[in-house]
């Protein structure tokens, strides 16, 4: 692995983020959505890791950011679903475009 | 290139393709696996690169926790075989074009930034001292994020059983936070 | 150094009259009212004698020439240290002679209206009124400041004003009235800019001591001036002129005439105190005050000349035409002040060039006096047969005896026939004339001759012509103070011209050698003479000749009796281009453009506001575009194009 | 004195009308309060005379100077001189003379009462503020009540005007603000006396003068930024309407003069032309467009901004006569105004219509209401023996006193518009109180005892200042030298 | 070290005892809902009087917690928002079944803001953000049977996760970048080089989502509107001001080497942020949503006083921030009384609201005029001092831009003022019956309004313990 330059690992996690982007931008259903979110908190994940691992292996920062994240990322991913079905009673639909009641 | 090397290339593009199926998929089912992949991928980067112990978080939590929450609600509110709806055009085409931007747009800085740097010092990271530093109030202790977070938890739980608990009993009450 | 601060009185009596009546006049003082005017008036009048044997008599004299005086000053407003208006109380020959001619005149008139405007509803608020002109009046001859001359100008125009629309309920009154203010307001407006340019190079506003400056050719002030030009005139004559059409306004000069004969809409004694005797000479007057200036200034002098001389002209002509008596008299009023400013035009300062102004002072003194015998006698007439038209009229002879004769002196005096006192002062102007230029002697004869035609066709037809109604008969003549002030007036009609005026009044205070030239009044008294036999042949007994007459003269008499469509050129102007050509256009902008513009800064923003609510189109996932889109452009200019 | 007596007198009168109950206490307290400033006034002009006689010849008398807000140099700095007793004479007028006429007013009389007190306070609170901020703190105070004022009280498109003329207003003292913005980060200070002392640098002038003087000049009805003018002045009560146009038009020409002018002296010089340009055109136009008007509410209103377009004349052609006569043009105009919009609602109040076509002979029924509506309007034409004479005049002469030559092609059309007045003041007077009695009109009243006595108040400040302007001249114009030292200082420096 | 621990984070610590305290209580017997508000806002109060004690300065756990007396005084504002909203609320919740899960789910997001306000390293700072964000959207959904409570809840956690994901790529790349997360290391390592400004950038992002600048704001208006009135208004106010908290002190000391960079973009920022809450504010008819671009507006007039960066700048800010708190809260405790009441939320439903409540109409007009900012409310002070902060750059024609654009808001504020007390409504809101303790906070928050202006110590106060540069 030490042939790997750190900015290839980047490239990956850039790459997953804008994928995750992507997912979040087109997909009608709230719950890929969600998905898609997830995604993109894993890329930053990976980019804490790979920070720490090859730039500043003194501290555990990265590492311990990363673990805060997964931590945030489940809590918000529950409240965000808790949200969904709430919302899949009151619509009977988790289609994101059925839910613009309010605009303008 | 060695085989630690094709060893990393072969999880990142697992990681990519997994990870582009599953925003891509058509059927919400597919796209939860999709994602379950992907997610397994990264893991295996986190094991490519020797930290263990997230690896070992990353599949407890996502993995075990929270694709399996996805996946309930999935069948909560959808039948699981039906095509998604698409998007408009335009949203597709301003996505794609935001996307591919964004992508190369961070690409070229990090490069720019980070250019061709690899491992200088050995990192490792032992289970034990994650544990310590953790729970340490001292210097380069986590003592306080910990219970911030513990608080978080608690209110997230709050709020899940407040929302989802109508009339009928709830079926997608959090299960999986680990509570301190 | 003699004590002529009592003369502050003179005016002052009125206006405390004006205050007390105008307050509380209407309703505690509704009878009394008149007497009161007409006492407190009184006073002033015997002070104005008092003031004019100590002034000319006594010891008005310093080496030998009537000096000036300043009585009493007080600095009213200060503009700068140099620039102030004063209120000043100046005695000089012709304030003196306009002081007794506005009191005596003004005392005539209150008497008369005792019995002319008995019963009216707001006979205080008349009397009020009379009073507030007769102040205004006294303290404008008194003047001694040019802006103090303005103030009472002003304040004789709104009383003016206030009188002919005294029967406020009659549109013609209310529309004559503010005729009347309009045009003279016009007419002001150059005195305004005219006193601007004066006090600007003359560095003062004291009238004596612009004389003083403006008339030595040496002075900065006066080399200033007529260094300073405008369209190739010089300062000087742009004052002189734009504060002679103030004058010309006021004294009902062609071509701001207009408004002068509609204002015989007000009742009849106001018409002879106002429009006959005091204000319109106020132009006259004007002119003779600054006359040391306009002497040095020949160009101002020629438009004076010829104002004078064509408005005389025009309106005899128009006079001869008009069968409302007071209309008649009116343009007979405007024709007489014509004789006057011309006179002023050809005189010179000093000496035996000096005699127009002595002839136009004493043409003024005269005239006040016959020509408001002739209004009172009119109003007498009105009084009794409540119209204003020569064809309700005819053989009031036998039933008014008084007024007939009282008429007949004053057309007599307007004539010049002598020894009446319009022969006098008419017999000097015409010398004057004579002297001066040929041409202005030519239209002078010609109006003195149609100034008698005009004057005993009016005669003949109110008092001969066809035989009385026996309807009007019942009335009277009228209460004796009706008859009192035709009577005193008549005495003066005849006596005044006696009066040694030359010695007293002339442009340099010294006084001038005249004497009756037999020979040089043979022309113009015989003409005037063939005039009176015309008429008499015309207008003694009703008959068809005036009609023939009229029809000879073909377009001329149809042209004069609509007064030379000067009315309805002004019309013109205001109807026609004045209202719809810049007062439309400008409020057609004020709304639609600059409000528009207002309105439109508003709307436009209201629609921005709408177009742009589709940013917020309830999608989640657009909101995420923006986002990113936001991070995105914020990148792009910060990283790479803000350098 | 204690000059913020005369920001106390107004506050616990309006704060004691909160606490009223009924109309009849309402108005009593308001009354009394009123009078009271009325009486301060005098008094402050007593001991100011007194004070100016003693010898005292300091540019500012009864300074008073607090700090708050210490960080931002911002200080509670209060003081008068000449001009500003004059305008608070003039606002004590119209506030008691405002309250009189308003002395019916059912309709929620409180907040009415409330709502006039309050703008007085502004007004009041700006005059004596010698502190930039505190200056625009009660510039902005008294926008507010105008806004309800008219949009409750009003009559015909109310909320339209309202709306108008508080977003005008409030533009304009938008752009003041930015305008004092630059004269503190210039001079680190908002004290005007201080920054008198400071020349600005003349390039920041050139920039900021601008903004003030267009800012206080929208208050002003500079042109083209009068149409507030005519909508609010015809759709406010008559109360409203008095203060609007007798107080809070002057807000404008005193900002000018004072912030604008006074201590942006190059600029003034600089932007002259511009000035002049604008106000002729406002005297003119604003003439014109009144002959056209058939309200007699638009025909005030259109009336004042050719009147107001006077005191931006004034104020631009930067002599001292001229700047008197645009001080003497303010008091006498809100006198005069106010005035005649008080006439004017008297007879609106009976007739229910202020259409001069509609009006008619009204001399006959009510000749007091008459006779007050006849003087406001030869007032208005500048009638010799009425306070508008004199201002006019003084105007006119200082005007005349510039030397160049196209200001006095200026100044001669801005005289050119006494013409215009009579024509307009004459038509509405002859159509109104003049000519036939329409027959629905005949048992209609005549003043009542509130009525007479405002309109006798506004008449006699009109008649004094007409009749003895000496006395008003001599309050004036130490402080108008004041000013032109200032403005004497920028000539040298050219 | 203990009683160092107990004195620097005793707010912390009493917002956590009342959280575990409303915890048992749900747990243990049933309770009247009256008498949980009642022991709440006892607590509520005792919470905020007891922040005025012991204001001292320091750090805790290696600079991850520090505290000073500016902090103290900025949770102490938060304190009074929160007592505020909570003396609102009472009409709303009294009828609601989870008064005190709302309760814990508020003040936990309250605790989030504290621990965000003090937190010294970005993790805290992002450990807090969340937790200020996550219940909120939990919050937000409590009208939980409106389809449109729920909407909202799900725009606001969709879009706050994706902030939050941008957010966290930005944090991950100043750690790459500088190796550090503590905020008083990072100055001395940060420059402009690309992948730093696009670092900051990001994080920048993350604050303008929170406080709803343009274009990161577009979830704002939707939530508020769909939100329960007290979570809008908790929202707009308390929220808001924490993440203005932190944007300040972050700006003025951690990315000072970039202000350069970050001034001219607050200019852009604050100037569509403007413009574009005024022009959407315009013809808004919801009057939760109108206050909802009203309040983006104003945020833009705080980015303005923010980009001035000086001690009056960041003074002007916190001084602004409190009067924001007065004048919106009596605003939406009028809105939040006639919701709760009557169930109506439009412009045109407070037609002639004059006519029969002459009291709640007077408090909203004055919060209107205050958020006006027309004197004498205290607002106008507030935005005088923050134009003048941002005029102190020197860059006149952004102040003349913003100075008129305080006209369009006058507009809409005015309309507001308009329906009351000018139109015509055939059935105008009947007299409402108004609470004590609703009333309490109404009478509040106009004293704060009519007095924060005038009495000039409040300034000089927060001038004193304020920083700038």
């Amino acid at each position: 692995m030490n042939t790997i330059p750190l900015s290839h690992i980047l490239m990956v996690s850039t790459a997953l983020f804008f994928i995750g982007m992507y997912g979040l931008f087109t997909r009608r259903n709230m719950i890929t959505m969600l998905m898609a979110i997830e995604l993109m908190l894993n890329s930053v994940n990976i980019n804490f890791v790979a920070f720490n691992k090859y730039l500043y292996p003194d501290k555990l920062d990265g590492m311990f950011f990363a673990i805060f994240i997964i931590t945030i990322a489940a809590a918000e991913a529950a409240v965000a679903i808790a949200i969904i079905i709430n919302l899949y009673r009151n619509h009977q639909s988790i289609d994101v475009e059925d839910a613009t009641e309010l605009k303008f | 290139m060695n085989a630690s090397a094709v060893i990393f290339y072969v999880i990142s593009l697992g990681i990519l393709t997994a990870g582009l199926l599953a925003v891509t998929s058509r059927k919400i089912f597919r796209s939860a696996i999709w994602l379950l992949f992907s997610l397994v991928g990264i893991a295996a980067l986190y094991f490519w690169m020797q930290v263990e112990f997230i690896a070992a978080v990353q599949i407890i939590v996502y993995v075990g926790g929270i694709v399996v929450l996805i996946i309930f609600s999935i069948f909560l509110t959808q039948q699981s075989g039906k095509e998604m709806p698409q998007p408009s055009v335009t949203r597709i085409i301003f996505s794609i074009l935001a996307v591919l931007f964004g992508t190369f747009f961070t690409g070229y800085l990090v490069n720019q930034y980070f250019p061709n740097r690899t491992v200088s010092r050995p990192f490792t990271v032992s289970v034990a001292e994650i544990g310590t530093q953790m729970l340490s109030t001292t210097e380069h202790g986590y003592i306080l994020p910990f219970e911030v977070v513990s608080m978080l938890l608690l209110a997230a739980m709050i709020g899940c059983i407040v929302i989802a608990m109508k009339n009928t009993k709830n079926i997608s009450a959090p299960q999986n936070p680990p509570q301190h | 150094m003699p004590n002529y601060a009592y003369i502050i009185w003179i005016p002052l009596l009125p206006l405390a009259t004006f205050v007390l009546l105008g307050l509380f006049g209407r309703r505690y003082l509704k009878t009394s009212s008149g007497f009161m005017g007409t006492v407190s008036l009184l006073v002033s009048v015997v002070l104005s004698f008092v003031a004019a044997k100590q002034y000319f008599i006594v010891d008005g004299k310093l080496n030998g020439a009537y000096r000036k005086i300043t009585a009493f000053k007080y600095v009213w407003l200060e503009f700068s240290p140099h620039l102030s208006i004063d209120m000043d109380i100046t005695i000089d020959p012709i304030s003196v002679m306009m002081l007794v001619v506005v009191s005596f005149v003004s005392l005539m008139v209150h008497i008369f209206s005792l019995g002319y405007m008995k019963g009216e509803e707001r006979f205080a608020t008349y009397y009020a009124f009379l009073s507030l002109f007769t102040f205004s009046m006294l303290a404008l001859v008194l003047s001694g400041n040019i802006f103090q001359v303005y103030i009472f100008w002003e304040l004789v125009g709104v009383s003016s004003f206030l009188l002919i629309g005294y029967y406020y309920d009659r549109p013609s009154a209310v529309a004559a009235s503010k005729k009347a203010f309009i045009v003279t307001r016009f007419a002001d407006l150059g005195f305004l800019i005219g006193i601007l340019l004066l006090g600007f190079y003359g560095g003062t506003l004291d009238i004596s001591l612009l004389i003083e400056r403006l008339t030595s050719l040496q002075s900065p002030q006066f080399l200033g001036m007529a260094a300073a030009g405008f369209l190739g005139v010089s300062a000087l004559t742009w004052a002189l002129t734009l504060v002679f059409i103030g004058g010309a306004g006021k004294s009902a000069m062609f071509p701001l005439h207009i408004w002068l004969p509609d204002a015989m809409e007000g009742p009849t004694p106001v018409s002879a105190l106002i429009h006959a005797a005091t204000m319109v000479v106020a132009g006259v007057y004007l002119v003779a005050r600054l006359f040391p200036i306009f002497s040095v200034d020949a160009a101002a002098l020629q438009i004076v000349t010829w104002t004078g001389a064509f408005s005389a002209l025009l309106a005899a002509v128009i006079a001869c035409t008009q069968t409302d008596i007071k209309r008649v008299l009116a343009y007979s009023t405007m024709s007489q002040i014509g004789y006057m400013m011309f006179a002023l035009g050809v005189s010179k300062q000093g000496g035996e060039n000096g005699l127009g102004y002595m002839a136009s002072m004493f043409h003024l003194f005269t005239h006040a006096f016959f020509k408001s015998l002739l209004f009172l006698g009119a109003g007498a007439v009105i009084h009794m047969v409540h119209s204003n038209e020569m064809k309700d009229m005819g053989g009031l002879r036998k039933l008014m005896p008084v007024t007939h004769i009282a008429f007949l002196i004053a057309c007599l005096a307007i004539a010049g026939i002598p020894p009446f006192a319009g022969f006098f002062s008419k017999e000097e102007i015409l010398l004057a004339a004579w002297h001066a230029n040929k041409m202005v002697y030519a239209i002078a004869l010609f109006t003195a001759m149609l100034t008698a035609f005009y004057m005993f066709r009016l005669y003949f037809s109110i008092f001969w012509n066809k035989e009385a109604d026996p309807p009007h008969s019942h009335h009277g003549e009228g209460t004796f103070s009706m008859k009192l002030p035709l009577v005193l007036l008549s005495i003066c009609a005849v006596g005044v011209g006696f009066l040694p005026f030359a010695t007293w009044v002339t442009a340099d205070g010294l006084p001038l050698e005249t004497h009756t030239d037999i020979l040089f009044s043979l022309a113009p008294v015989s003409l005037t003479l063939m005039a009176i036999f015309l008429a008499a042949s015309l207008y003694k007994k009703q008959n068809d000749k005036p009609a023939k007459f009229a029809a000879m003269s073909g377009g001329l008499y149809h042209a004069a009796f609509k007064k030379f469509y000067i009315d309805e050129v002004y019309i013109f102007i205001t109807k026609k281009i004045i209202f719809p050509l810049i007062g439309q256009p400008i409020a057609w902008i004020d709304k639609y453009i600059v409000d528009g513009c207002i309105n439109l800064l508003a709307n436009s923003t209201a629609k921005i506001s709408i177009g742009i609510k589709d940013i917020q189109s309830g999608k989640v996932q657009g909101y995420a575009l923006y986002f990113f889109g936001g991070i995105a452009a914020l990148a792009v200019l910060f990283i790479y194009l803000w350098k | 004195m204690n000059l913020s007596l005369l920001i106390l007198l107004p506050l616990i009168t309006a704060l004691a009308v909160l606490f009223c109950s009924g109309l009849k206490q309402v108005r009593a307290v308001a009354l009394i309060g009123s009078v009271l400033q009325l009486a301060a006034s005098f008094f402050l002009l007593k001991q100011y005379c007194q004070a100016r006689a003693a010898g005292d010849h300091s540019p500012m008398l009864f300074e008073f100077s607090q700090p708050a807000f210490a960080p931002l140099h911002i200080n509670y700095h209060v003081g008068v001189d000449g001009i500003s007793i004059a305008m608070i004479l003039l606002t004590a007028f119209v506030v008691v003379s405002g309250i009189l006429v308003s002395w019916t007013m059912e309709k929620l009389s409180k907040e009415f009462f409330f709502l006039l007190l309050l703008l007085s306070l502004g007004a009041y609170g700006f005059f004596i503020s010698l502190d930039l901020f505190t200056l625009f703190f009660f510039l902005e105070i008294a926008v507010i009540p105008k806004f309800l004022l008219i949009g409750i009280w009003g009559t015909g498109k109310k909320e339209y005007s309202a709306m108008k003329l508080a977003l005008m207003l409030m533009a304009g003292s938008a752009l003041v603000f930015v305008g004092l913005m630059g004269i503190y980060f210039t001079t680190g200070s908002f004290d005007i006396m201080q920054i008198s002392q400071m020349h600005l640098p003349v390039s920041m002038q050139k920039i900021f003068f601008p903004f003030a003087f267009i800012g206080f000049g929208i208050f002003a009805a500079l042109f083209p930024f009068h149409t507030w003018v005519p909508d609010g002045h015809a759709s406010a009560p008559t109360a409203a309407s008095m203060f609007l146009a007798g107080i809070s038009m002057k807000l404008g020409g005193y900002g000018c003069l004072r912030v604008a002018t006074f201590l942006m002296p190059d600029a003034a010089h600089a932007y002259s032309w511009i000035i002049i340009l604008l106000a002729t055109i406002a005297i003119i136009y604003g003439a014109f467009a009144t002959m056209m008007q058939t309200d007699l509410k638009y025909i005030n209103a259109y009336s004042s901004v050719s009147h107001c377009g006077f005191v931006i004349l004034g104020i631009g052609m930067l002599t001292q006569t001229s700047i008197n006569g645009a001080v003497l043009q303010m008091v006498s105009h809100g006198l005069m105004t106010a005035l005649f919009f008080s006439a004017i609602g008297m007879i609106y109040s009976r007739t229910h219509t202020r259409m001069v076509a509609q009006l008619g002979g009204l001399l006959k029924v009510m000749p007091f209401i008459s006779t007050v509506f006849v003087i406001a309007g030869l007032c208005s034409l500048g009638l010799p023996g009425f306070s508008g004479f004199v201002a006019e005049m003084t105007v006119f002469i200082g005007s005349w006193q510039n030397p160049d030559g196209w200001y006095r092609l200026a100044t001669i059309l801005a005289c050119a518009s006494i013409v215009v007045t009579a024509v307009y003041i004459l038509r509405a007077a002859g159509k109104t109180v003049m000519g036939p009695l329409p027959n629905n009109y005949i048992g209609l009243t005549d003043a009542n005892w509130t009525e007479k006595v405002a309109a006798v108040l506004l008449i006699s400040g009109v008649v004094v200042i007409g009749v003895a302007p000496f006395l008003i001249n001599q309050l004036i114009v130490p402080a108008t030298e004041n000013i032109m030292q200032q403005v004497g200082k920028a000539i040298i420096l050219k | 070290m203990l009683t160092d621990f107990f004195i620097l984070l005793r707010q912390e610590l009493v917002l956590t005892a009342i959280i575990f305290l409303l915890l048992f209580m749900k747990l243990g017997k049933e309770r009247t809902n009256e008498s949980i508000l009642i022991f709440v806002n006892l607590l509520l109060f005792i919470n905020f009087v007891y922040g005025f004690f012991c204001n001292t300065e320091g750090i805790l756990f290696s600079e991850m917690f520090h505290t000073s007396k500016l902090i103290v005084l900025e949770k102490n504002i938060l304190n009074l928002a929160f007592l505020i909203i909570s003396l609102q609320s009472y009409t709303w919740l009294k009828t609601h079944k989870q008064v005190a899960e709302f309760y814990m789910l508020l003040l936990s997001t309250l605790l989030g803001m504290f621990f965000m306000i003090s937190s010294g390293n970005l993790l805290m700072f992002y450990l807090g953000l969340e937790l200020s964000s996550i219940p909120l959207a939990a919050a937000a959904n409590f009208d939980l049977s409106k389809r449109q409570s729920s909407e909202a809840a799900m725009k606001f956690i969709i879009s706050s996760a994706f902030s939050s994901a941008l957010l966290l790529l930005g944090i991950s790349f100043v750690y790459g970048a500088t190796g550090t997360l503590v905020f008083s290391e990072l100055p001395a390592q940060l420059n402009q080089s690309p992948l730093q400004v696009f670092a900051f950038i990001l994080l920048l992002s993350g604050f303008a989502f929170k406080i709803s600048v343009v274009p990161f704001h577009l979830w704002t208006a939707d939530v508020y509107e769909g939100a329960p009135v007290a979570v809008t208004a908790y929202l707009s106010v308390v929220s808001k001001a924490a993440v203005l908290f932190v944007f300040v002190s972050a700006l003025y000391t951690v990315f000072k080497p970039l202000a350069e960079t970050w001034y001219y973009m607050l200019v852009i920022l604050s100037l569509l942020t403007i413009i574009t809450g005024n022009l959407f504010a315009l013809r808004q008819n919801n009057i939760k949503r109108f206050f909802a671009f009203s309040s983006i507006a104003q945020v833009g007039f705080i980015l303005v006083g923010i980009s001035g960066s000086s001690q009056p700048g960041s003074a002007s800010v916190i001084y602004f921030i409190l009067i924001y708190v007065f004048s919106n809260l009596a605003a939406f405790g009028v809105v939040s009384l006639v919701s709760a009441l009557t169930a109506k939320e439009n412009i045109s439903d407070y037609k002639a609201f004059y006519t029969h409540n002459p009291l709640l109409s007077w408090v909203l007009t004055i919060a209107l005029f205050s958020l006006a900012g027309v004197p004498p409310a205290a607002g106008f002070f507030g935005k005088f001092f923050l134009l003048m902060a941002g005029a102190a750059k020197g860059h006149y024609v952004f102040i003349a831009v913003a100075a008129l654009n305080m006209v369009i808001s006058f507009y809409y504020y005015l309309r507001v003022v308009k329906a009351i007390f000018m139109d015509s409504n055939e059935q105008p809101i009947e007299k409402l019956m108004i609470p004590a303790l609703p009333k309490l906070a109404l009478y509040i928050c106009v004293i704060g309004i009519l007095i924060t202006g005038m009495a000039s110590c409040v300034y000089d106060y927060i001038y004193s313990v304020s920083t700038g540069f």
